[in-house]
C-alpha cells in the first residue's frame, strides 16, 4: 500500500473567481491538516495537490491531465467556476478519477456522470428560495441585476428558466461589467419600471457591494434580493449600513449560532467555523464550506470503503447518505449526485449589520 | 429628468476614476514615449496599503500617507531596477518589462495583503448629496476635484517650468537631451516616481467608491490606457477628457441602450471619434516630417 | 585644451575608429575631412559621449573624460551639434533654445535674443513646433540650441548640410566669430574648401583612422586632399 | 507634353502658407532644378507632387493627366517617385534589400504564391537581387549589398535612397538634397550618376542648396522664396538674376563658398 | 554557423526535429498536452509576429480571432447541426473576413492608436461571447464536438500533438517565404517607413490590410483547434487578458524571429507549469522572471542570442 494518499485539486485562485477559490483553498489546506494530525485515512495520510488555474477553463484542463498522469491522484476535488469544472470532467470520466466539483451549475450532475458529483447548491436552488420568499410577500415583479462573470450569468440564466413555476415576472435583467464601479445608471433604469417589486442582484465579489450601496444612494425604495453569492461577513462589512435590509437564500452556515441546539447541522457548522478562524483568522463563507464539504465526502468515502481506490471510494460516494455537511444533509443515489434539496437553504436578512433568519 | 441627471452623475464618478488612473500614463508616456502597464498596479498599492494599513489600526490620513510613501519607492525601483537597465530596449521590450513588473507587484500583494477585498471610509462626512433629484457620492465630487487639481499642476508642470521641458525634450529626441545636458535617466526615473505618487494618490481617492483588491490594478489599467490614448497622449488634459467620455458613455449605454452591451458602445463611438480625431481628441498634430 | 589618444571605437563587430590620436588647443579652429563612411560622425560621438570607446583615453582640460557620461561632458563645456539635427520635434522652436541652455542658470534671456538676430527665421517661428521646420532651418536651431550652453568646445557635425548659400557663409562667419569670442571648434565638414580655409589646423580621417594632418591652409593645398576632397584632378 | 506640369499650386499648414501659387513645367528628359532659401517650400512642392501632402489648391498633371489627390503608390505605378531629405531607408533592411524593395512594382507579387514559396519567387529573388546590386554598383555602393542598412554612414544612405529610387524604373525621379553631406569627389561621383540617368531619357527633378552641383546639372531652374516663385530660367540666367542673388545667392559667386569645384 | 543561423527555413526544420523527439522523449499524456498548447499558441504568434515584428502593426486584440476560431468550430455543429470540420474552415474564413472588415478602417491608425482599436475589438467580442449565453453558453463557456476527418476521429492528445504541430510547422514554412518574397519585403518596409514605401509603389493600406488577415488567420486555427482540443471553450479564451499574452509571447521570443515566436510561446506555456511548486509565489516569480528574461535579452531571446552567437563566432 502506499504510505499517502494523493488528492489532486485544481481551483482559481487568482483571476476573476479568485474570489471564491481563495477560501477553497484555505479551506482544503486546513483541512488535510486536520485530518493527518488526527491519524489520517485509513491509516495513511492524505496529501493535497493544488493548483491554480487562474480562473482559465484550458488551464484547468491542463492542471486536470497532470493530475491524472503526472500526479497520479486517486481523487479529485475541485474547480471552482462551472466552466472549469466543465472542461476538467472528460479528463476525469476517461481516466476513472472521483470527482467531486465545488462550482454551482447544474450542468455539472445533470446529466449524472459516473465519476463527478458535487456537494455544492445550485444557483437553481438559490432561484428557488428568492422566488418563494417573493411570493410570500407578495413581490411577483422582480427584476435582475448581475455581474457578467460565470456565476452571474448561469444564476440568471437559472432564475429565468424557473421563475414561471413561481408565477414570478422577471421585467428586465441589467447587467455590469467585472470591475465597474458605480452602477448607479442600471439601477436608475431599474427603479423607473412601472409595477416593479423588488430587485435581485445575481453576483460574487465587491459587485454586491456596490449594488448594494448605490441601490441605498438612489433610495431604490422597494426590497433588494442578493444571491449565496454575497453571503460572506465581507459583504456586510463592504456594504456597511446600506446592507440593511437586503435578504438572501445562505447557507446555515452563517447563522450558525442562531440555529436551535437540536439542528443536527449545528455542531458541524460550529465546528467548521471554529477551525477556519482559529487558522486563517477570517470569517467564514460559503464557498470555503463547499470545500469543507467535498473533501470530507471524499474522506468519508475512502473510510467507508476502506481504501484509496479509486472506483471503491466513487461506488461509496455515491452510496453517502445522510452525510452532515455545511451545505445541508446530503443523500445521494446512483440518479442524484448532489444529494441536497431546497431545505438546505435558509433565507438570510441583514439586520444590525448581522445575518438573522428569515424562515 | 432626474433620471438623466442621475446618468450623467453616474458617467461623471466612473469617468474621473478612469480619469485618474490615464493621467498616471501620460506622465511616463510623456517623458519615454512608453506605456507603463504597471500603473494599475500603483493606483492598486496605494488603496490596498493604505486599507490594509486602516485595517491594523492606523488613522486614515498616516495610512494614506505610508501608500503613498510605499508606492512611490516601488515606482522608482520599478525604474531602477527593471526599465533603466534595459536602456536601448525599444518601447514595446519596456512595456512588455512594465506587464511582467506588474504580475509580480500583483503577485507580492496577494501574498502580503491577501486577497480579500478591501474599502475606505469617504472623505467628507456626508457620503451622498442630493444634486436636482438626483443623488452623488460625495467621494465622486472629490475624485473628480482630485483629478482636475492634479491634470492643472501636470500641465502647468510640463509646460511652464524647466523641468517639464526637459521631460518632454528627453521624450522627443533621448540622444539630443542628453547632448544638452539633460541626464535621462533621472528624468525617466523622476516621471515614475511622480507617476506613482499620482497613481496611489488616485487609488486612495477613489477605493471609497470601487473597492480594492490585489487584482484592481489590471482592468483599471486598461481602462485608463484607453482613456489616455483617446483623449490624446500628449495632452495633460487628454486623460481627464478621455476618463470622462468613457464614463459617460458607458452610464448613457447602461441606463439607455443596453447594460450588456455599454462597452461596445462606448468603444465604438470612441473609435468613432478616433477616425474624426485620429491624434487623439486633444493630441496636437503628429509633427512627422519626410 | 582637448587631447585623443589611442582611441578606438566599434559597432558590433565593426571597428569604425582605430587608434585615433589628436589634440585641439584653446581658441583653435579645427576641421575634420573625410570621404562618407570614414568615421567623422563617430568620432564626434565618442568625444561627445554618446558613442562606447573601448580603447584610448580623452582629455580634456587635463582631465580624463572617457568614463564621464555623455550629460555631464555637457557642463564641462563639451557641446555637439548632431548629425541630422536632431531637434525636439514637438517642442516650439523657443523652447529647443531653452532646453540647449539646460546646464546653465536664469540669466540666459541675453543669449536668446542674440540667437534670435543671428538667425531671424528662427524667430519668426518661436512658437511653432520644432518637427514641422524645413530641413535648413532646423540645422539652424540645432546650431542655436548648442550655443545656448555657453559651449568651449563646440563640436560641430557638418552644421552647412542642406543651408542655403547665403547661410552658409554666415554659419563660416559664425564659426569665426565664435571662435573670436573665445570658444574652441571642432568642425566636421564634407565643404572641404570652406571649412579648411577657416581652420586653423586639419585632420583627415580615412576608415577610421587619421591619414593626414597640418595647417588648414597647408592642407589645402595638399595634393592628396585636393584630389581626395575637392575634386582636383592632379597629375602625379 | 511636360511630363510635369505643376498648376497654381498653394498649400497651408494652419496659418501658414507655404505654396502659393506655384507654377512650372517640366519637359521630359530634363534635368529641372528646384532652388530656393531654407523654408521656401521646395520639399513641401515635391511632397505635393509625390503624392506624401495634399495642395489646397491646383492642379498636378503627369504626361498630361491630372494626378492631383492620386496617392504615392498610384504615382510610382505611373512612373514617378522620389528620395527624402529626411532619409527614409528601411533600417531594418540590407542595401540590397532596400534596393529591392524599389523593384516591388515589377516584381509578379502574389501573396498566396509567395506564402508557397514556389520556385519561381525564388527565382525572381535572385533577379532582383541581381538587379540590386547592378543599381548599387551605378552609384557607387558596389559591394555593400549585405551591410545592413542601419550601420551604413549617412553619404551611403544618400546614394542607397536614389538607388532604390531607380529600382522603380521611374519616368520622373525627384532627387530632394541628393549631395547634402557629400563631398566634392562624391558630389561629382552623384552628378555623374545623375547625368548618366537623364542621358537614358529619364526626367529629373532636383532641389540642391549646393551651386556647383545645380549649375552645372540643370538644363532649367526654378525659385522658390516664401512659397512663391522668385524666378525660373537656364543656369546662367538664375546666376545673374540680381532677386535670387539678394535672396538667395548672396554677393560670393556660387562655387566660390560653397564649394570647390575643378 | 552564420549560414544556418540566416537561413529562414532553419526554424521551421528545428521545430520539425523537435516536433519528432518529443514523442520519443517524453512519452507522457501530460507534456504532448504542454507540447500541443506550445504548438496552439506558436500558430497564433507566429501570425502576430508577422503582423507585428515584420511589418510594425501592433494587435491587443488578437484574442478576438483567436476567440472566433474556436468559437466557430463549436457553435457550428452544436447550434447548425454542421460537421465539425465544415464549421472549423468555416469559422477560420469567417474570422478571416471579420479581419479584412474590421482591418480597413482601423488599421489606418497607427501605434498606440492601432493598439487601443484592436483592443476596442478584443474587448466587444469577448462581450458578445459572454452575452449571447443561447449560442456561447456564456462565462461557463460550451462543449465541443469532436472533429471528424473522414473516418478519423481527431481526439486525444496524441492526435491533436501531430495535427498542431505538423500545421505549425507548415504556418513557419509559410511565414518564412512569405518573408522572403515580394510581399515579405513590402512589409518590413512599412514597418521602417511608409512614406517610402508608399513612393515605391507599395499599396501601405492594402499590405497592412493582407498580414492582418493573414494574422487573423493564423489565430482563428489556433483557436479551433484549441477548442476542439479541449472539447469545452470559455470566454476567457478570448479575453484581452489572452491577447496581452500573446504580445507578450511575441515580443519574449523576439519580435521579427519566427523561431523567436515559437520559443516566446514555449516559455510562457511551460513556466506557470514549472512554478506550479512556489504556490503563492507563482505569479510574483512569473512577473520576475519575465522582467529579467526582457532585461538580459532586450531584443527578445532569439534575436539576442543570434548576436551574441554571430559575435562569438567572429
Ligand atoms: N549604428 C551603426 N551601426 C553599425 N555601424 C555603423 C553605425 N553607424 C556608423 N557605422 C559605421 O561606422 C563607420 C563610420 O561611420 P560615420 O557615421 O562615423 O561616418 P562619417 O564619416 O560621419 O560619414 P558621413 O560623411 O557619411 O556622415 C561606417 O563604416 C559606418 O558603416
Ligand atoms: N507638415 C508641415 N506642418 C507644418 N509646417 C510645415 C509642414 N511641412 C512644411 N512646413 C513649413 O513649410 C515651409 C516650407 O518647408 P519646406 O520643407 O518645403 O522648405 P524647403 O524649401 O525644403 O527648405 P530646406 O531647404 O530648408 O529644406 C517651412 O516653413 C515649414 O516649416
Ligand atoms: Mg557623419
Ligand atoms: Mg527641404
Amino acid at each position: 500500500a502506499r504510505s499517502e494518499i494523493l488528492i489532486g485539486s485544481v481551483l482559481s485562485t487568482t483571476g476573476p473567481a479568485s474570489f471564491l477559490g481563495e477560501p477553497e483553498k484555505q479551506t482544503l489546506e486546513v483541512y488535510a491538516k486536520r485530518i493527518n494530525d488526527a491519524g489520517g485515512v485509513n491509516g495513511e495520510k492524505i496529501r493535497l495537490i493544488i493548483y491554480d488555474d487562474g480562473s482559465d477553463a484550458s488551464n484547468s484542463r491542463t492542471f486536470a491531465t497532470r493530475l491524472v498522469e503526472q500526479d497520479q491522484v486517486v481523487a479529485v476535488v475541485g474547480g471552482t467556476g462551472t466552466g472549469n469544472s466543465l472542461a476538467m470532467i472528460p479528463v476525469f470520466e476517461e481516466a476513472g478519477i472521483p470527482f467531486v466539483s465545488l462550482s454551482g451549475g447544474v450542468d455539472i450532475i445533470d446529466p449524472v456522470r459516473k465519476w463527478v458529483f458535487k456537494p455544492p447548491h445550485t444557483d437553481r436552488m438559490a432561484c428557488a428560495k428568492i422566488f418563494t420568499d417573493l411570493k410570500q410577500r407578495g413581490l411577483t415583479n422582480a427584476a435582475f441585476i448581475a455581474g457578467q462573470g460565470g456565476y452571474a450569468k448561469s444564476m440568471v440564466t437559472q432564475c429565468r428558466s424557473v421563475a414561471g413555476q413561481y408565477g414570478i415576472k422577471i421585467l428586465a435583467e441589467e447587467s455590469y461589467g467585472p470591475r465597474d464601479s458605480d452602477m448607479t445608471a442600471q439601477l436608475t433604469r431599474i427603479k423607473a419600471l412601472p409595477g416593479l417589486k423588488a430587485v435581485i442582484n445575481a453576483d460574487i465579489g465587491q459587485g454586491p457591494a456596490i449594488v448594494t450601496r448605490n441601490a441605498a444612494q438612489i433610495n431604490l425604495g422597494m426590497p433588494l434580493y442578493q444571491s449565496h453569492g454575497a453571503a460572506t461577513q465581507g459583504y456586510l462589512e463592504l456594504a456597511g449600513p446600506a446592507a440593511e435590509g437586503v435578504r438572501l437564500p445562505g447557507p446555515s452556515l452563517l447563522v450558525a449560532e442562531q440555529l436551535p441546539d437540536s439542528d443536527p447541522q449545528k455542531k458541524v457548522l460550529l465546528d467548521y467555523t471554529a477551525v477556519i478562524e482559529k487558522a486563517t483568522g477570517k470569517p467564514v463563507g460559503t464557498f470555503g464550506g463547499y470545500a469543507h464539504d467535498g473533501l470530507l465526502l471524499l474522506v468519508d468515502a475512502m473510510k467507508r470503503a476502506g481504501s484509496a481506490d479509486p472506483a471503491k471510494v466513487r461506488d461509496q460516494l455515491e452510496k453517502t447518505k445522510g452525510y452532515v455537511a455545511t451545505v445541508g444533509i446530503i443523500t445521494m443515489s446512483p440518479t442524484d449526485h448532489l444529494g441536497i434539496d431546497l431545505s438546505a437553504f435558509r433565507m438570510l436578512e441583514v439586520k444590525r449589520g448581522k445575518w438573522a433568519v428569515v424562515d | 429628468m432626474a433620471t438623466a441627471l442621475q446618468i450623467l452623475f453616474s458617467g461623471l464618478t466612473v469617468g474621473a476614476i478612469y480619469a485618474l488612473v490615464a493621467i498616471g500614463f501620460t506622465l511616463v508616456y510623456s517623458s519615454s514615449e512608453v506605456v507603463n502597464f504597471a500603473q494599475g498596479e500603483f493606483v492598486m498599492l496605494g488603496g490596498m496599503i493604505s486599507a490594509t494599513a486602516v485595517a491594523a489600526g492606523l488613522a486614515p490620513l498616516p495610512a494614506a500617507s505610508l501608500a503613498i510613501v510605499a508606492t512611490v519607492v516601488t515606482g522608482i525601483l520599478l525604474y531602477g531596477l527593471a526599465v533603466a537597465p534595459a536602456r536601448d530596449a525599444s518601447p514595446i521590450v519596456v512595456i512588455i518589462i512594465t506587464i511582467g513588473a506588474s504580475i509580480f507587484i500583483r503577485g507580492l500583494a496577494s501574498v502580503g495583503m491577501g486577497k480579500e477585498f478591501h474599502t475606505l471610509p469617504p472623505l467628507l462626512a456626508t457620503p451622498t448629496l442630493d444634486l436636482g433629484g438626483a443623488s452623488v457620492q460625495t467621494q465622486g465630487l472629490v475624485v473628480m476635484a482630485g483629478s482636475v487639481a492634479i491634470v492643472l499642476t501636470l500641465w502647468l508642470f510640463l509646460r511652464m517650468t524647466k523641468l517639464g521641458r526637459g521631460i518632454r525634450a528627453t521624450a522627443a529626441n533621448r540622444l539630443a537631451a542628453q547632448l544638452a545636458g539633460i541626464n535621462p535617466r533621472v528624468i525617466v526615473g523622476l516621471t515614475f516616481a511622480i507617476s506613482a505618487l499620482i497613481g496611489a494618490l488616485g487609488g486612495i481617492l477613489i477605493t471609497p467608491i470601487t473597492l480594492t483588491s490585489f487584482d484592481v490594478g489590471t482592468l483599471l489599467a486598461v481602462k485608463g490606457f484607453a482613456a489616455a490614448v483617446l483623449g490624446g497622449l500628449t495632452h495633460p488634459a487628454g486623460p481627464v477628457l478621455g476618463g470622462l467620455m468613457i464614463g459617460l458613455l458607458e452610464a448613457v449605454g447602461a441606463g439607455y441602450i443596453s447594460s450588456q452591451y455599454k462597452d461596445v458602445f462606448a468603444f465604438v463611438v470612441l473609435l468613432g471619434v478616433l477616425f474624426l480625431r485620429p491624434q487623439g481628441i486633444l493630441g496636437g498634430r503628429a509633427v512627422e516630417r519626410v | 585644451m582637448l587631447t585623443v589618444e589611442h582611441l578606438s571605437s566599434r559597432y558590433g563587430r565593426i571597428e569604425a575608429l582605430h587608434d585615433v590620436t589628436l589634440h585641439v588647443a584653446a581658441g583653435e579652429i579645427i576641421a575634420l575631412v573625410g570621404s562618407n563612411g570614414a568615421g567623422k560622425t563617430t568620432l564626434l560621438k565618442a568625444l561627445s559621449g554618446v558613442q562606447p570607446i573601448v580603447a584610448g583615453r580623452v582629455r580634456f582640460d587635463g582631465r580624463e573624460i572617457q568614463r564621464i557620461a555623455a550629460h555631464r561632458r555637457v557642463r564641462l563645456g563639451l557641446v555637439q551639434v548632431p548629425e541630422g539635427r536632431q531637434v525636439f520635434g514637438p517642442l516650439s522652436v523657443e523652447e529647443n533654445l531653452l532646453v540647449g541652455a539646460w546646464t546653465r542658470g536664469r540669466a540666459i534671456a541675453d543669449d536668446l535674443a542674440r540667437i534670435f538676430v543671428t538667425f531671424p527665421m528662427l524667430a519668426d517661428f518661436r512658437h511653432r513646433a520644432a518637427g514641422t521646420l524645413s530641413g535648413g532651418q532646423q540645422q539652424m536651431l540645432a546650431i542655436g540650441r548648442a550655443l545656448m550652453a555657453r559651449p568651449r568646445l563646440l563640436l560641430l557635425d557638418e552644421p552647412s548640410m542642406g543651408l542655403a548659400p547665403l547661410l552658409i557663409d554666415q554659419i563660416f562667419a559664425i564659426i569665426a566669430d565664435i571662435r573670436s569670442q573665445g570658444v574652441t571648434v571642432l568642425v566636421v565638414e564634407q565643404n572641404v574648401q570652406a571649412a579648411l580655409a577657416i581652420a586653423d589646423r586639419g585632420y583627415v580621417l580615412e576608415t577610421g583612422r587619421i591619414t593626414l594632418e597640418g595647417s588648414g591652409r597647408s592642407l589645402i593645398c595638399d595634393d592628396r586632399v585636393r584630389q581626395a576632397y575637392l575634386g582636383v584632378h592632379v597629375d602625379a | 507634353m511636360s511630363a510635369i506640369s505643376v498648376e497654381h499650386v498653394s498649400i497651408r499648414f494652419g496659418g501658414l502658407v507655404a505654396l502659393s501659387d506655384v507654377s512650372f513645367d517640366v519637359p521630359p528628359g530634363e534635368i529641372f532644378a528646384l532652388i530656393g532659401p531654407n523654408g521656401a517650400g521646395k520639399t513641401t512642392l515635391f511632397n505635393v507632387v509625390s503624392g506624401v501632402y495634399a495642395c489646397t489648391d491646383g492642379r498636378i498633371r503627369f504626361n498630361g493627366k491630372t494626378i492631383t489627390g492620386a496617392l504615392p503608390h498610384e504615382l510610382a505605378r505611373k512612373g514617378l517617385t522620389r528620395t527624402f531629405q529626411n532619409l527614409q531607408i528601411f533600417f531594418r533592411m540590407s542595401a540590397a534589400e532596400n534596393v529591392m524593395v524599389g523593384r516591388h512594382l515589377h516584381e509578379r507579387r502574389n501573396p498566396l504564391l509567395d506564402f508557397l514559396g514556389l520556385p519561381m519567387v525564388h527565382r525572381q529573388n535572385a533577379e532582383s537581387r541581381k538587379l540590386a546590386e547592378e543599381l548599387l554598383d551605378l552609384v557607387g555602393l558596389s559591394g555593400l549589398g549585405d551591410q545592413p542598412a542601419g550601420e551604413l554612414p549617412y553619404g551611403v544612405l544618400k546614394r542607397l535612397e536614389i538607388a532604390r529610387a531607380l529600382a522603380t524604373r521611374p519616368s520622373v525621379i525627384m532627387l530632394d538634397e541628393p549631395v547634402a553631406g557629400c563631398n566634392a569627389v562624391e558630389t561629382a561621383e552623384i552628378a555623374h550618376v545623375i547625368r548618366k540617368i537623364a542621358g537614358s531619357g529619364m526626367t529629373v527633378m532636383l532641389v540642391e542648396h549646393d551651386m556647383g552641383f545645380v549649375m552645372t546639372l540643370a538644363d532649367r531652374i526654378h525659385v522658390l522664396n516664401r512659397g512663391m516663385t522668385l524666378a525660373e530660367g537656364t543656369p546662367s540666367e538664375i546666376r545673374n538674376n540680381p532677386a535670387v542673388i539678394e535672396a538667395y545667392l548672396g554677393t560670393a559667386k556660387p562655387g566660390e563658398t560653397s564649394r570647390a569645384h575643378g | 554557423m552564420r549560414r544556418i543561423l540566416a537561413n529562414p527555413y532553419a526554424p521551421a526544420f528545428a521545430l520539425a526535429v523537435v516536433v519528432v523527439m518529443v514523442p520519443l522523449l517524453v512519452p507522457s499524456p501530460f507534456y504532448l498536452r504542454l507540447a500541443t498548447l506550445v504548438f496552439i499558441n506558436a500558430l497564433v504568434v507566429v501570425g502576430l509576429n508577422l503582423l507585428m515584428g515584420y511589418a510594425g502593426q501592433i494587435s491587443l486584440g488578437h484574442a478576438a480571432f483567436f476567440a472566433m476560431g474556436a468559437y466557430a468550430s463549436a457553435i457550428g455543429p452544436a447550434h447548425l447541426g454542421l460537421p465539425t470540420l465544415a464549421s472549423m474552415l468555416a469559422g477560420i474564413v469567417l474570422t478571416g473576413v471579420v479581419a479584412y472588415g474590421v482591418g480597413k478602417p482601423i488599421l489606418r491608425f497607427k501605434g498606440y492608436h492601432l493598439a487601443v482599436a484592436t483592443l476596442g475589438l478584443g474587448v466587444i467580442v469577448s462581450i458578445v461571447i459572454t452575452n449571447e449565453i443561447a449560442w456561447t453558453g456564456g462565462p461557463d463557456g460550451m462543449q465541443v464536438a469532436r472533429l471528424w476527418i473522414g473516418s478519423w476521429r481527431v481526439s486525444g492528445v496524441a492526435n491533436w500533438y501531430w495535427v498542431a504541430g505538423i500545421t505549425l510547422i507548415v504556418a513557419m514554412l509559410g511565414a518564412a517565404n512569405l518573408l522572403s518574397s515580394p510581399t515579405g519585403r513590402a512589409l518590413r518596409a512599412i514597418h521602417d517607413s511608409e512614406v517610402a514605401a508608399g513612393v515605391l509603389g507599395i499599396d501601405v493600406a492594402r499590405y497592412k490590410l493582407l498580414v492582418f488577415v493573414i494574422s487573423a488567420i493564423y489565430a482563428a486555427t489556433a483557436g479551433a483547434f484549441l477548442a476542439l482540443f479541449d472539447g469545452h471553450v470559455t470566454p476567457v479564451t478570448g479575453g484581452i487578458l489572452r491577447s496581452i499574452e500573446f504580445v507578450a509571447m511575441a515580443v519574449l521570443g523576439g519580435l521579427g524571429s519566427i523561431l523567436g515566436s515559437v520559443l516566446g510561446a514555449a516559455v510562457l506555456v511551460v513556466l506557470p507549469q514549472a512554478l506550479t511548486s512556489f504556490h503563492e509565489f507563482e505569479h510574483a516569480i512569473l512577473g520576475a522572471i519575465l522582467m529579467v528574461l526582457m532585461i538580459a535579452l532586450r531584443r527578445g531571446v532569439i534575436p539576442s542570442l543570434q548576436s551574441w552567437l554571430l559575435r562569438g563566432a567572429a
